[in-house]
C-alpha cells in the first residue's frame, strides 16, 4: 500500500486533539487577526499514528540493520539515554528559568564539558555549537579572535584534499582563502609540501585526524609544531574521533581546536538527519576566546552560567554568542550517559572494537575489491575500497544500490574524492562479528558480480520501497510543496470540502 | 560493556585473520609517545544502566521542572502540551535512528515526512517554500541575512531594536565574517513598536530589515509599511517569528510581504529542553529566491518504475557538493525535531491550531487583566497574543528571583536579556500558553503582589 | 532476510547488562546452589534492540492498518494511556505497600469502578478478573454463591447457539452442565424456547448482547424477567459493550453479572494477546458475594482496601479471591484515562459511530457478500456474512487469506458457529470513512474473485512474510521448544563454543 | 473527540448509503425504555489529553514510588531493574496494537516471540516444554492444580504451609467448582521449612503436591524427598516460584523431580505496576503431559514454501475450539508481559542472570547480617535468596505503617497475609534486591532501630 501525503486524507475541520472551541471574547491581537485559511490538514489521532508509522517502515535505520557508512559513524542508540533526556528537570526546564532552579541541568553540561576535556587532553571546551559544521566555524572564530588579539590579520587556511566537505565550506564562509595540501600516496597529509606552504599569510590548517582514507597521520604532531611555529593554528575536524577515543588525546599532538560529533562519537541518535551538537574543545591558546554562554563549577562546587550579564567580569575576551541559549541540552544528556555507561574502559574498548572490526572487514576483503591503501598497514575505524576492476559499465553506486537488495545499507560511496570510484565502510564498534561476517558475504558476491560484469545490478535496488529515484527530474523541475492538484468535475478533495 | 556485542573469542578470532597480535598492535600508526597505555585518568570504569540512570536522576531533581511550578516563561522558548502521540512516533527506531535520507529507496520515510513539513511550515508562514529546517531559529535568522546578502549583493543589516537579543547577538557574531554591517537597536519600551524609527534606518545600503512578530515585548503589529519600505530601497524584509501558534491567530508574516520568513519552531512537538534541540524554521515568499536559499531541501520526484517519490534535491547549494561554494556551512537539519513539529501540527491541524491559539490568547488576557490590578505593575503592551511585557517598580531581575524560591516562575526579565541598560531593568516578559492555568495565574498576581510590597 | 532464534545468536558468554561478577562470599541458598547451565542465550543491547525489532515488523497491528475482526474489538489504543500507566505512583509500587501509601492507586481503581457501574447501570463491580474468561468465572461463582446463600443447588446453565466459545467452557468448567438455547431464523435467541426450558434446575442464563450475530437482542429484559421468575440469574457476556456504552445500561435489562473486557470496550493494547481485563459488574443480588480484594470510599474521601484483614465486617458472603493482589493495575489506568478522555458525549458517539461504520459495510457489500440476517434491520457494531455463492472449493478461508494481500488483517472466520462459512466484520470507531471504502474496494474485489472461481486464492497470502502455514505438522509432530540441532563435526552451534 | 475519525459530513454520507436518518436509528432493535436519550449521567463531557493527564498525575502523587522509598517489599512481586531497552521494544506499535496471533502468516513477530520465550522458560524452570503464558503466578498455580486431577484423575490436593497464602487461597477458590478437596495449612515459623510434616499429609489419594521455592518465608531448601514421596503415591509434585532471578543461583525445580513448575514472572520486565498486569508461567518435566496443558502453545513449523515458521499449536485443548470440553476457560495469555519477560531475560543471559542473582543474593546477606544486630529483630531463615523473614517483638504490621511515614517502606508483614493468627504477627518478610543499596539497608536498619526502641 502506497501511503498518502497528509494533505491528501487531511481536513480543515478534523482534528487530532480536544481543545475548547475559541469563543468570542478578548482580541487584543492589534487588528491583525488573521482570517484566512491555511490549507492546513488535520488527522484523528488514530489517523496520525497509522500514518507515520507506516511512513517510518519505509526508512532503513540502525534498529534494522548494519550501517557501514565511512565517515558518518552509525552506531547503536542506547535507549537508557532517550529515557535520560526525557527525565523532566531536563525535559522540562526553560532555558531562562533563575540559575537556582537550573543548578543540575549546568552540573550536566559541566560534567559532560569535564570529560570532554578530559578526553581529548585540552584545555576548555565551547558547549554551545549546534552541530559539527557550527563547530568548525566556533573554531574558525577563535582563531580569527585570537590572530585578531596579536593584530595578525592572516587570511589562508590550508585544507587536505581529502577533507571532509564541510572544511573548506567553513573557512571560505569565514572569509578565509582555502588553499589545497597535497597527500603522500600512502593516504596520509604531506609533511613536507605543507612546511613549504607554512608562512605568515596563513592562519591555520583543518586537518581530520585519523583522515578520511581511514588512516591515523603520524605526522600529527610536527605538523601542529609547524604549524605553530609558523604563528598558526592547527583546527582538527574530530568526525573520527571515535576511533581513538580512550587511547590518542588531540591535545597531546598539538591540536588547538576540535569538533566533537556527539552523534559519531557518543551515540546520540541521528535521527534521520540531525539534530546534531557539535562541541569545541580549546587549547590553552584559543580557550579564552570562546564563544557565551558556557558553565563553570565553583569552589563549592554548585556549577554556574556564564553569559553576557557577567561575561565581563569572567569571559572578557569571548567573540560572543552564536546561538540562542545554551546549546543542545538533549544531546548533552544522551552523551553523559554514555559516557559514563562506558567509563575509562568501556571507551577504550570502543574504539579498540571499532578499528578491530574496520581491519576484520579490510582482510577480508581486500583479495575481491581494491583496497588502496591496504598495503601502508592498518586502518583506523573504517576501510576505503575503489571500484577498480570492476567491469565496464559497472560503478561503485551500482554496488551500492546492489547493497541495498542484501539488506544493507550502503556504505558512503565517492568519498574521500582523493580516491576514484571510493567506497568507504566504517562498521563501528557495535556489530557483531556474525553481523560482519554476513556483510562479508553480501560485498564479496557483490564484488564478484561486479567484476563479472553483471548488469542486473544497474537495476539495485529492486527489494526496497522504491525503485532508483529520478534526481534530475527533481533538480530540474522541483516540486517543494505540495499544491492542491487539479480535480476533474465532481471529484472536490478532502480539504476542499473542508472536511472530511 | 553491554553495548559492545563482541566476545573475547570472536576478538581472537578476529585478530588472527587480520594477523595481528593483539588490538594495540592495530594502533601502530599512532607514535608511541602519544598513545595512552592507561585508561584516562579519573574517569570511573563503566557503570550498570542503573547506576547511570540514578545518577543522572539526581542531577534532574536539582531543577526546578516547569509543571513544578507556576510558570510563565516564553521569550523564544515556550511550553505548550505535546501529545503523547509524538514522542511516541518521534521514538520509532526506524525514525529515531536512521541516517541523513541520502539513499532515498530506503529513506522514504524521512523524506516523505520533510515533504509535508515544508508544505506546512511554507503555509504557516504564507510563503512558497520552505527548507527542511535549521539548527534554531537565531541559526536561521543568520541565515537569512546571510541569503539577503547573496540575493541583494548589499550588506548593510538593519536590526529592529525588538528582536530578540540572542538572535541580534547571533547576527552580529557570524556577521564578523562577513563583515556585514550590523545596525541595531534596543527595544522601545512603548505600547507599540516604533515602525517609524525602523523605517527611518534603511537606506539604499540596506540589504535587508529583520524584524521579529510577535516581537520580543510580545507586541503584535502590521508589517506591510516595513516590507514596502524595505522593498522601495531595494532591501529584503526577513521576519522572525518565535512562536509558531500565535500564527493560528495572527496574520501570517509572508501575506504581509516578508520576503524571507524564519523562526524557531520548539513550541509545537519538541518541548522546552532547557533551550536544545530545537528547531529553525526558514521559508521564502517568491520561488525564485529557492537557489539562494541554506539548508536542505526535499523534492517530489518519481522512481523508475513511475512511482511517486521523494529525494534531497538542489544539493548543489550544500557544502557536501560545493565545498567552499557552497551557500552556507550548514550539512545537518533539526530532523527529529521536524518530525516532531510536523506530527504535533497534523494533529492539531488547521482547526486544532486556531483552537489552541485562541486558548493562548484567551489566557493571556486574562494573566494582562489580573498583572495590571497588582499594586504598582504596569501592563506595557497594547496588542499582544500569548505574551505580554509588564514593567515593575523595582528590578525585575531580584524579583523574578524570589518568585523562583516560592515555584513561581513569573518570566523573563529585560534585565537578564540586556543587562547594564537601567531604563529596561524592570521589564518582566510573561508569556501564558494553555499550560498555564488560572489558578496559575492567580498564584502568580497574589505572589507578585507580596513581593512589591 | 530471515530472522533467526536468539539460540541461534546468543551466547552463554554474552550478555546486555553490565552487572558486577560474581564475587565467592556469602551463600547462605541452603545447599541448593545451581551447578548446571541453563543453556539461556544472552545478546548484547544492540543485538537484542535490532533482533525484536526485526521480528516486530513481520507483525499485522492496529498502528499499520485497519483490524476489521468481529467480536475481538481491535481499536486504536491511545499513547496517552501508555504514558499514563508508565507514571511512577502507578507503576512503581508494591501491592503490598501500606494502603497509606497507595491512596491515589487505590482511587484510580475506585473511580473507574464507579463508572463501570454507572455505564452499566448495576449494583457492584468486581474488579479484580484478569481477562474476559476469568470474569466469566467470577459472575458463574457469584451466581452459584448466591445460590448456595439459598440453600439451591441448581445445575444446569443455558447457552445460546451463538455464543463465545469461552461461555460453555466456563460453565462446564465451573461444574455446570451446558445446555444450547436456540435461535430464531433472524439470529436471536428464541424466547418461548428458553421459557419452556427455564425451571427449578437452572442456575442461570448465559448470553451475549449484542449477540454475535452483530444483533440486539430485543427481548434481553423478557428473557431475564423469565429467568429471574424462575429463581435463576443472567450473566451477559459485555464482550460486545462497546456496541451499546453509552446509549443502554445492562443493568436497566435485568442483567445480573457481565464481564467487561476493558482492551474491547475501553481501549487497553491487545499487545499480540493480552494481557487482558475483565471486571464484572453486579446487580444488586450479586453484589454481596464478590471475590476480594477490592476498594471503598470512605465517607471522608481516601478510599480503602477491602481484602481478608477487614472483609469480615466489610463484605462477610465474598466467595474469595480469584488471583494474588488486586487486579490489572496497568490496565485501569489506561482503561480510566480513556473513559475521562471521552467522556459522557464522547463514549455516546464511540458506539454510535461503531455501529454506523459497521452498517455502511453492511450495505456497501451486502450485493456481493451474502449477508444472513441483513433483512432483519441495522446491525449493530458487526456485520455478519457468510460464504454463500462462492465458487466450488473456495471458502471463507480462502477470501480471509486474500485480504492479507490488499493488505488488512482478515476479519473473523467460522464464527459464529450458527452461519455456515461465516465471517464477522467489525470495523470499530476509529477507522475513517476513507479506511472503510478502501476495505470496501478490497473486500468486493475478493468477494467478485471468488465467486467467479478465481483459484489463485488458494494460494493467498503471497505479500506476506510467510505463506500459509502448515498447521497440521504443527500439531503432529509438535516442537515447542528449541533444542540444539545436530551439528556436523567441525561447526559447533556459538552457545557450544561458551560464547560468541 | 481526537480517537474518532468521522466528520459530521462523514456521519451524513455514511448515513445516506445506510438509508438511516441518523445515528440513534440504527438502534432501532433496543427497546425505547431502555434506549437512553441522554448521555450518562455524572459523567464529564470529553476531556483534553493534557486535562486528563494531569488528573491522572495528581493521581499518581498521592502514591509513594519505590524509588522514592528504601524498599524492600516482596512476597510474591519483586522491584528490580528493568533495562529501558525492553519498555521501548514492547512499545513498538507491531508488538502493542498486534491481536492474538490466529493469523500466523502476519503473526511471525509475536509467534516467534513465543516460542523463544517457552524455550527460554522451559531451560529456567528445568522442564521440557512451557507454555505461552498464563494471567499470573497465582491463576497458573491454580491451572497447575486442576491439570494434575485431569492426570492423575484424583481429587485431593495438598497445599504446603509455605505457599503464598494469596496462591492457597486462589486454589480454594476455584476448587469450589471442581470439588477438589484442599489440604492447606500455616507457615511454620522456623528456620527450614517442614518437610517432614508435609510429606506425612501425602496419601494415595492425592493428586499433588503444592510447594513454593523459594517459600513465602524465603526459604531455599532441596525439594528432591518431596518429589520422591509425591511419585510413590501417585501424586504430582507442583512448585511453585515467585521469584524467577532466585534460579539464577538455586537449582531448578525440574531438577529436583517437580512435574509440573508453575510461577509468577514478573520480577523480568514486567515491574510492580501495583500487582498487575503480571505473568504467570507454567511447564512441565515430561512432555507426555502437554496434551493436559492448558493456555497457549506455540510450536515450530513450515510454511507452503518450506520456510520455518511458527503457529499457535494443539488448540484442541482450548476452548475456542473445545468449548464445554476444553481444559481451562482461559483464552487469553499476557503476551506483552511474555514480550517484557523474554526480552528482559534476553539482555540478560545466562551470564547476566547469574550475576544479578548473585547481587542479589550478596544484598540479602548484607541485609541480614545488619538486621541481625538490630536489638530484637531475630532472622528466621536457615536459607534464603533475596527475602527472608525476621521477627518482631512487637506486631509488624503497625511497625511497617510506623516505617511507611518515613518513606521506609520496610517489607510485607505476616500479619497482613494472615490475619487474626497471632503467633505470626511479629513475622515480616523483608526482599533485597540489586535496587536496594547498602544505604537502603543502613536506613532500613537505623529507623526499624528508633522504632522498637
Amino acid at each position: 500500500l502506497e501511503e498518502p501525503l497528509i494533505f491528501e486524507i487531511g481536513g480543515s475541520e478534523t482534528t487530532g486533539v480536544d481543545l475548547p472551541e475559541p469563543s468570542e471574547g478578548a482580541n487584543r491581537l492589534g487588528g491583525m487577526a488573521r482570517t484566512e485559511p491555511f490549507g492546513l490538514p488535520g488527522l484523528s489521532e488514530p489517523e496520525t499514528v497509522r500514518h507515520y508509522t507506516r511512513l517510518s517502515r519505509q526508512n532503513y535505520a540502525i534498529d534494522l540493520g548494519l550501517f557501514p557508512l565511512g565517515s558518518c559513524t552509525m552506531k547503536h542508540n542506547p535507549r537508557l539515554n532517550e529515557k535520560v533526556a526525557r527525565m523532566p528537570g531536563f525535559a522540562d526546564v526553560h532555558p531562562l528559568q533563575p540559575v537556582d532552579t537550573v543548578r543540575g541541568a549546568l552540573e550536566v553540561i559541566n560534567e559532560l564539558a569535564h570529560w570532554l576535556i578530559e578526553l581529548t587532553g585540552m584545555h576548555g571546551v565551547a558547549m554551545t555549537p549546534k552541530a559539527g559544521a557550527h563547530g568548525e566555524l566556533c573554531g574558525i572564530l577563535c582563531i580569527r579572535a585570537a590572530l585578531e588579539a596579536k593584530g595578525d590579520a592572516r587570511k589562508v587556511i590550508l585544507v587536505p584534499e581529502s577533507a571532509h566537505g564541510t572544511n573548506p565550506a567553513t573557512a571560505a564562509f569565514a572569509g578565509y582563502a582555502v588553499e589545497d595540501i597535497p597527500a603522500t600516496p600512502e593516504g596520509r597529509v604531506d609533511l613536507e609540501a605543507l612546511k613549504a606552504r607554512l608562512g605568515p599569510d596563513v592562519a591555520g590548517v583543518m586537518i581530520t585526524n585519523p583522515n578520511t582514507c581511514g588512516l591515523f597521520e603520524r605526522d600529527m604532531k610536527a605538523i601542529s609544531d609547524a604549524v605553530h611555529a609558523a604563528g598558526g593554528y592547527v583546527y582538527c575536524d574530530g568526525a573520527n574521533f571515535n576511533a581513538i577515543v580512550g587511547r590518542v588525546r588531540p591535545g597531546d599532538l598539538g591540536v588547538d581546536a576540535m569538533h566533537i560529533n556527539l552523534h559519531k562519537t557518543f551515540s546520540t541518535p541521528h535521527g534521520g538527519g540531525g539534530p546534531g551538537s557539535g562541541p569545541v574543545v580549546l587549547s590553552e591558546a584559543l580557550a579564552p576566546y570562546g564563544p557565551l554562554p558556557f558553565t563553570a563549577r565553583r569552589p563549592d562546587g554548585t556549577v554556574d552560567l556564564i553569559e553576557e550579564e557577567n561575561a565581563g567580569e569572567e569571559h572578557p575576551l569571548s567573540f560572543g554568542r552564536m546561538s540562542a541559549f545554551h546549546g543542545q541540552m538533549g544531546m548533552f544528556t544522551r552523551a553523559l550517559a554514555y559516557i559514563l555507561s562506558h567509563g575509562a574502559d568501556g571507551l577504550r574498548q570502543v574504539s579498540g572494537d571499532a578499528v578491530l572490526n574496520a581491519n576484520y572487514l579490510l582482510r577480508s576483503l581486500e583479495d575481491v575489491l581494491d583496497a588502496p591503501f591496504a598495503f601502508s598497514g592498518p586502518c583506523m575505524h573504517e576501510a576505503l575500497f575503489s571500484d577498480r576492476g570492476f567491469a565496464d559499465g559497472l560503478t561503485t553506486l551500482d554496488l551500492a544500490k546492489g547493497m541495498i537488495d542484501e539488506g544493507f545499507h550502503p556504505m558512503t560511496m565517492y568519498f574521500p574524492l582523493v580516491v576514484h570510484g571510493s567506497m568507504l565502510v566504517e562498521p563501528t564498534e557495535t556489530e557483531s562479528k556474525a553481523g560482519l561476517d554476513q556483510l562479508v558475504v553480501a560485498l564479496r558476491s557483490l564484488a564478484e558480480r561486479a567484476r563479472a560484469g553483471d548488469m542486473s545490478l544497474k537495476n539495485a535496488p529492486i527489494h526496497a520501497p522504491r525503485r532508483r529515484l529520478d534526481e534530475t527530474l527533481a533538480a530540474r523541475k522541483p516540486v517543494l510543496a505540495w499544491s492542491e492538484p487539479d480535480v476533474p468535475a465532481g471529484h472536490p478533495t478532502r480539504s476542499e470540502q473542508g472536511g472530511s | 560493556m553491554r553495548y559492545l556485542p563482541l566476545t573475547d573469542a570472536d576478538r581472537g578470532e578476529m585478530l588472527s585473520v587480520i594477523g595481528a597480535p593483539d588490538v594495540d598492535a592495530l594502533f601502530t600508526d599512532v607514535p608511541a609517545a602519544h598513545y595512552l597505555k592507561e585508561p584516562i585518568e579519573g574517569l570511573p570504569l563503566h557503570a550498570s544502566e542503573m547506576a547511570v540512570e540514578k545518577h543522572m536522576r539526581r542531577l534532574s531533581k536539582k531543577n526546578l521542572a516547569a509543571a513544578d511550578a507556576a510558570f510563565f516563561c516564553g521569550a523564544g522558548a515556550y511550553r505548550h502540551h505535546v501529545p503523547a502521540t509524538v514522542d511516541h512516533l518521534i521514538q520509532r527506531g526506524e525514525f529515531l535512528t536512521a541516517y541523513t535520507p541520502y539513499q532515498p529507496e530506503i529513506a522514504q520515510g524521512t523524506l516523505q515526512m520533510l515533504f509535508e513539513f515544508q508544505s506546512q511550515v511554507a503555509r504557516l508562514y504564507g510563503c512558497a517554500v520552505a527548507n527542511a529546517s535549521m539548527y534554531d531559529g537565531s541559526t536561521a535568522c543568520w541565515e537569512a541575512v546571510a541569503m539577503a546578502a547573496r540575493v541583494t549583493r548589499k550588506k548593510r543589516v538593519v536590526l529592529s531594536g525588538a528582536l530578540h537579543p540572542h538572535y541580534a547577538e547571533t547576527v552580529r557574531t557570524m556577521a564578523k565574517f562577513t563583515e556585514d554591517e550590523i545596525a541595531g537597536a534596543l527595544p522601545t519600551m512603548q505600547g507599540a513598536p516604533d515602525i517609524d524609527g525602523l523605517i527611518a534606518r534603511i537606506d539604499e545600503a540596506t540589504s535587508c530589515v529583520v524584524v521579529q512578530y510577535p516581537d520580543i515585548l510580545g507586541r503584535v503589529y502590521d508589517m506591510t509599511p516595513i516590507a514596502e519600505a524595505a522593498h522601495a530601497k531595494g532591501a529584503l524584509l526577513i521576519a522572525v517569528n518565535t512562536e509558531p501558534v500565535a500564527l493560528g491567530a495572527c496574520r501570517s508574516p509572508g501575506e504581509m510581504g516578508a520576503d524571507i520568513v524564519v523562526g524557531e519552531g520548539q513550541s509545537l512537538g519538541v518541548g522546552l529542553q532547557f533551550g536544545g534541540p530545537y528547531l529553525g524554521l526558514f521559508a521564502v515568499r517568491d520561488p525564485k529566491h529557492v537557489r539562494q536559499m541554506p539548508g536542505r531541501l526535499c523534492g517530489e520526484t518519481v522512481d523508475a518504475e513511475g512511482k511517486r517519490g521523494f529525494v534531497l534535491t538542489l544539493s548543489t547549494r550544500e557544502q557536501h557538493i560545493r565545498r567552499e561554494k557552497a551557500t552556507s556551512n550548514i550539512c545537518t537539519n533539526s530532523g527529529l525535531c521536524a518530525l516532531a513539529f510536523t506530527i504535533h501540527l497534523t494533529l492539531l491541524g488547521e482547526k486544532g491550531l486556531r483552537a489552541l491559539a485562541a486558548e493562548n490568547h484567551r489566557l493571556a488576557c486574562v494573566a494582562a487583566d489580573r498583572l495590571a490590578e497588582v499594586p504598582g505593575v504596569t501592563v506595557l503592551n497594547d496588542s499582544f497574543f500569548n505574551e505580554f511585557t509588564i514593567v515593575l517598580p523595582t528590578d525585575a531581575r531580584a524579583v523574578v528571583r524570589t518568585l523562583a524560591e516560592r515555584k513561581v516562575l513569573a518570566g523573563v526579565s529585560l534585565g537578564r536579556l540586556y543587562p547594564g541598560n537601567d531604563d529596561l531593568s524592570g521589564g518582566l516578559i510573561v508569556a501564558v500558553t494553555e499550560t498555564s492555568t488560572e489558578e496559575d495565574i492567580a498564584t502568580l498576581c497574589s505572589a507578585l503582589k507580596e513581593v512589591l510590597a
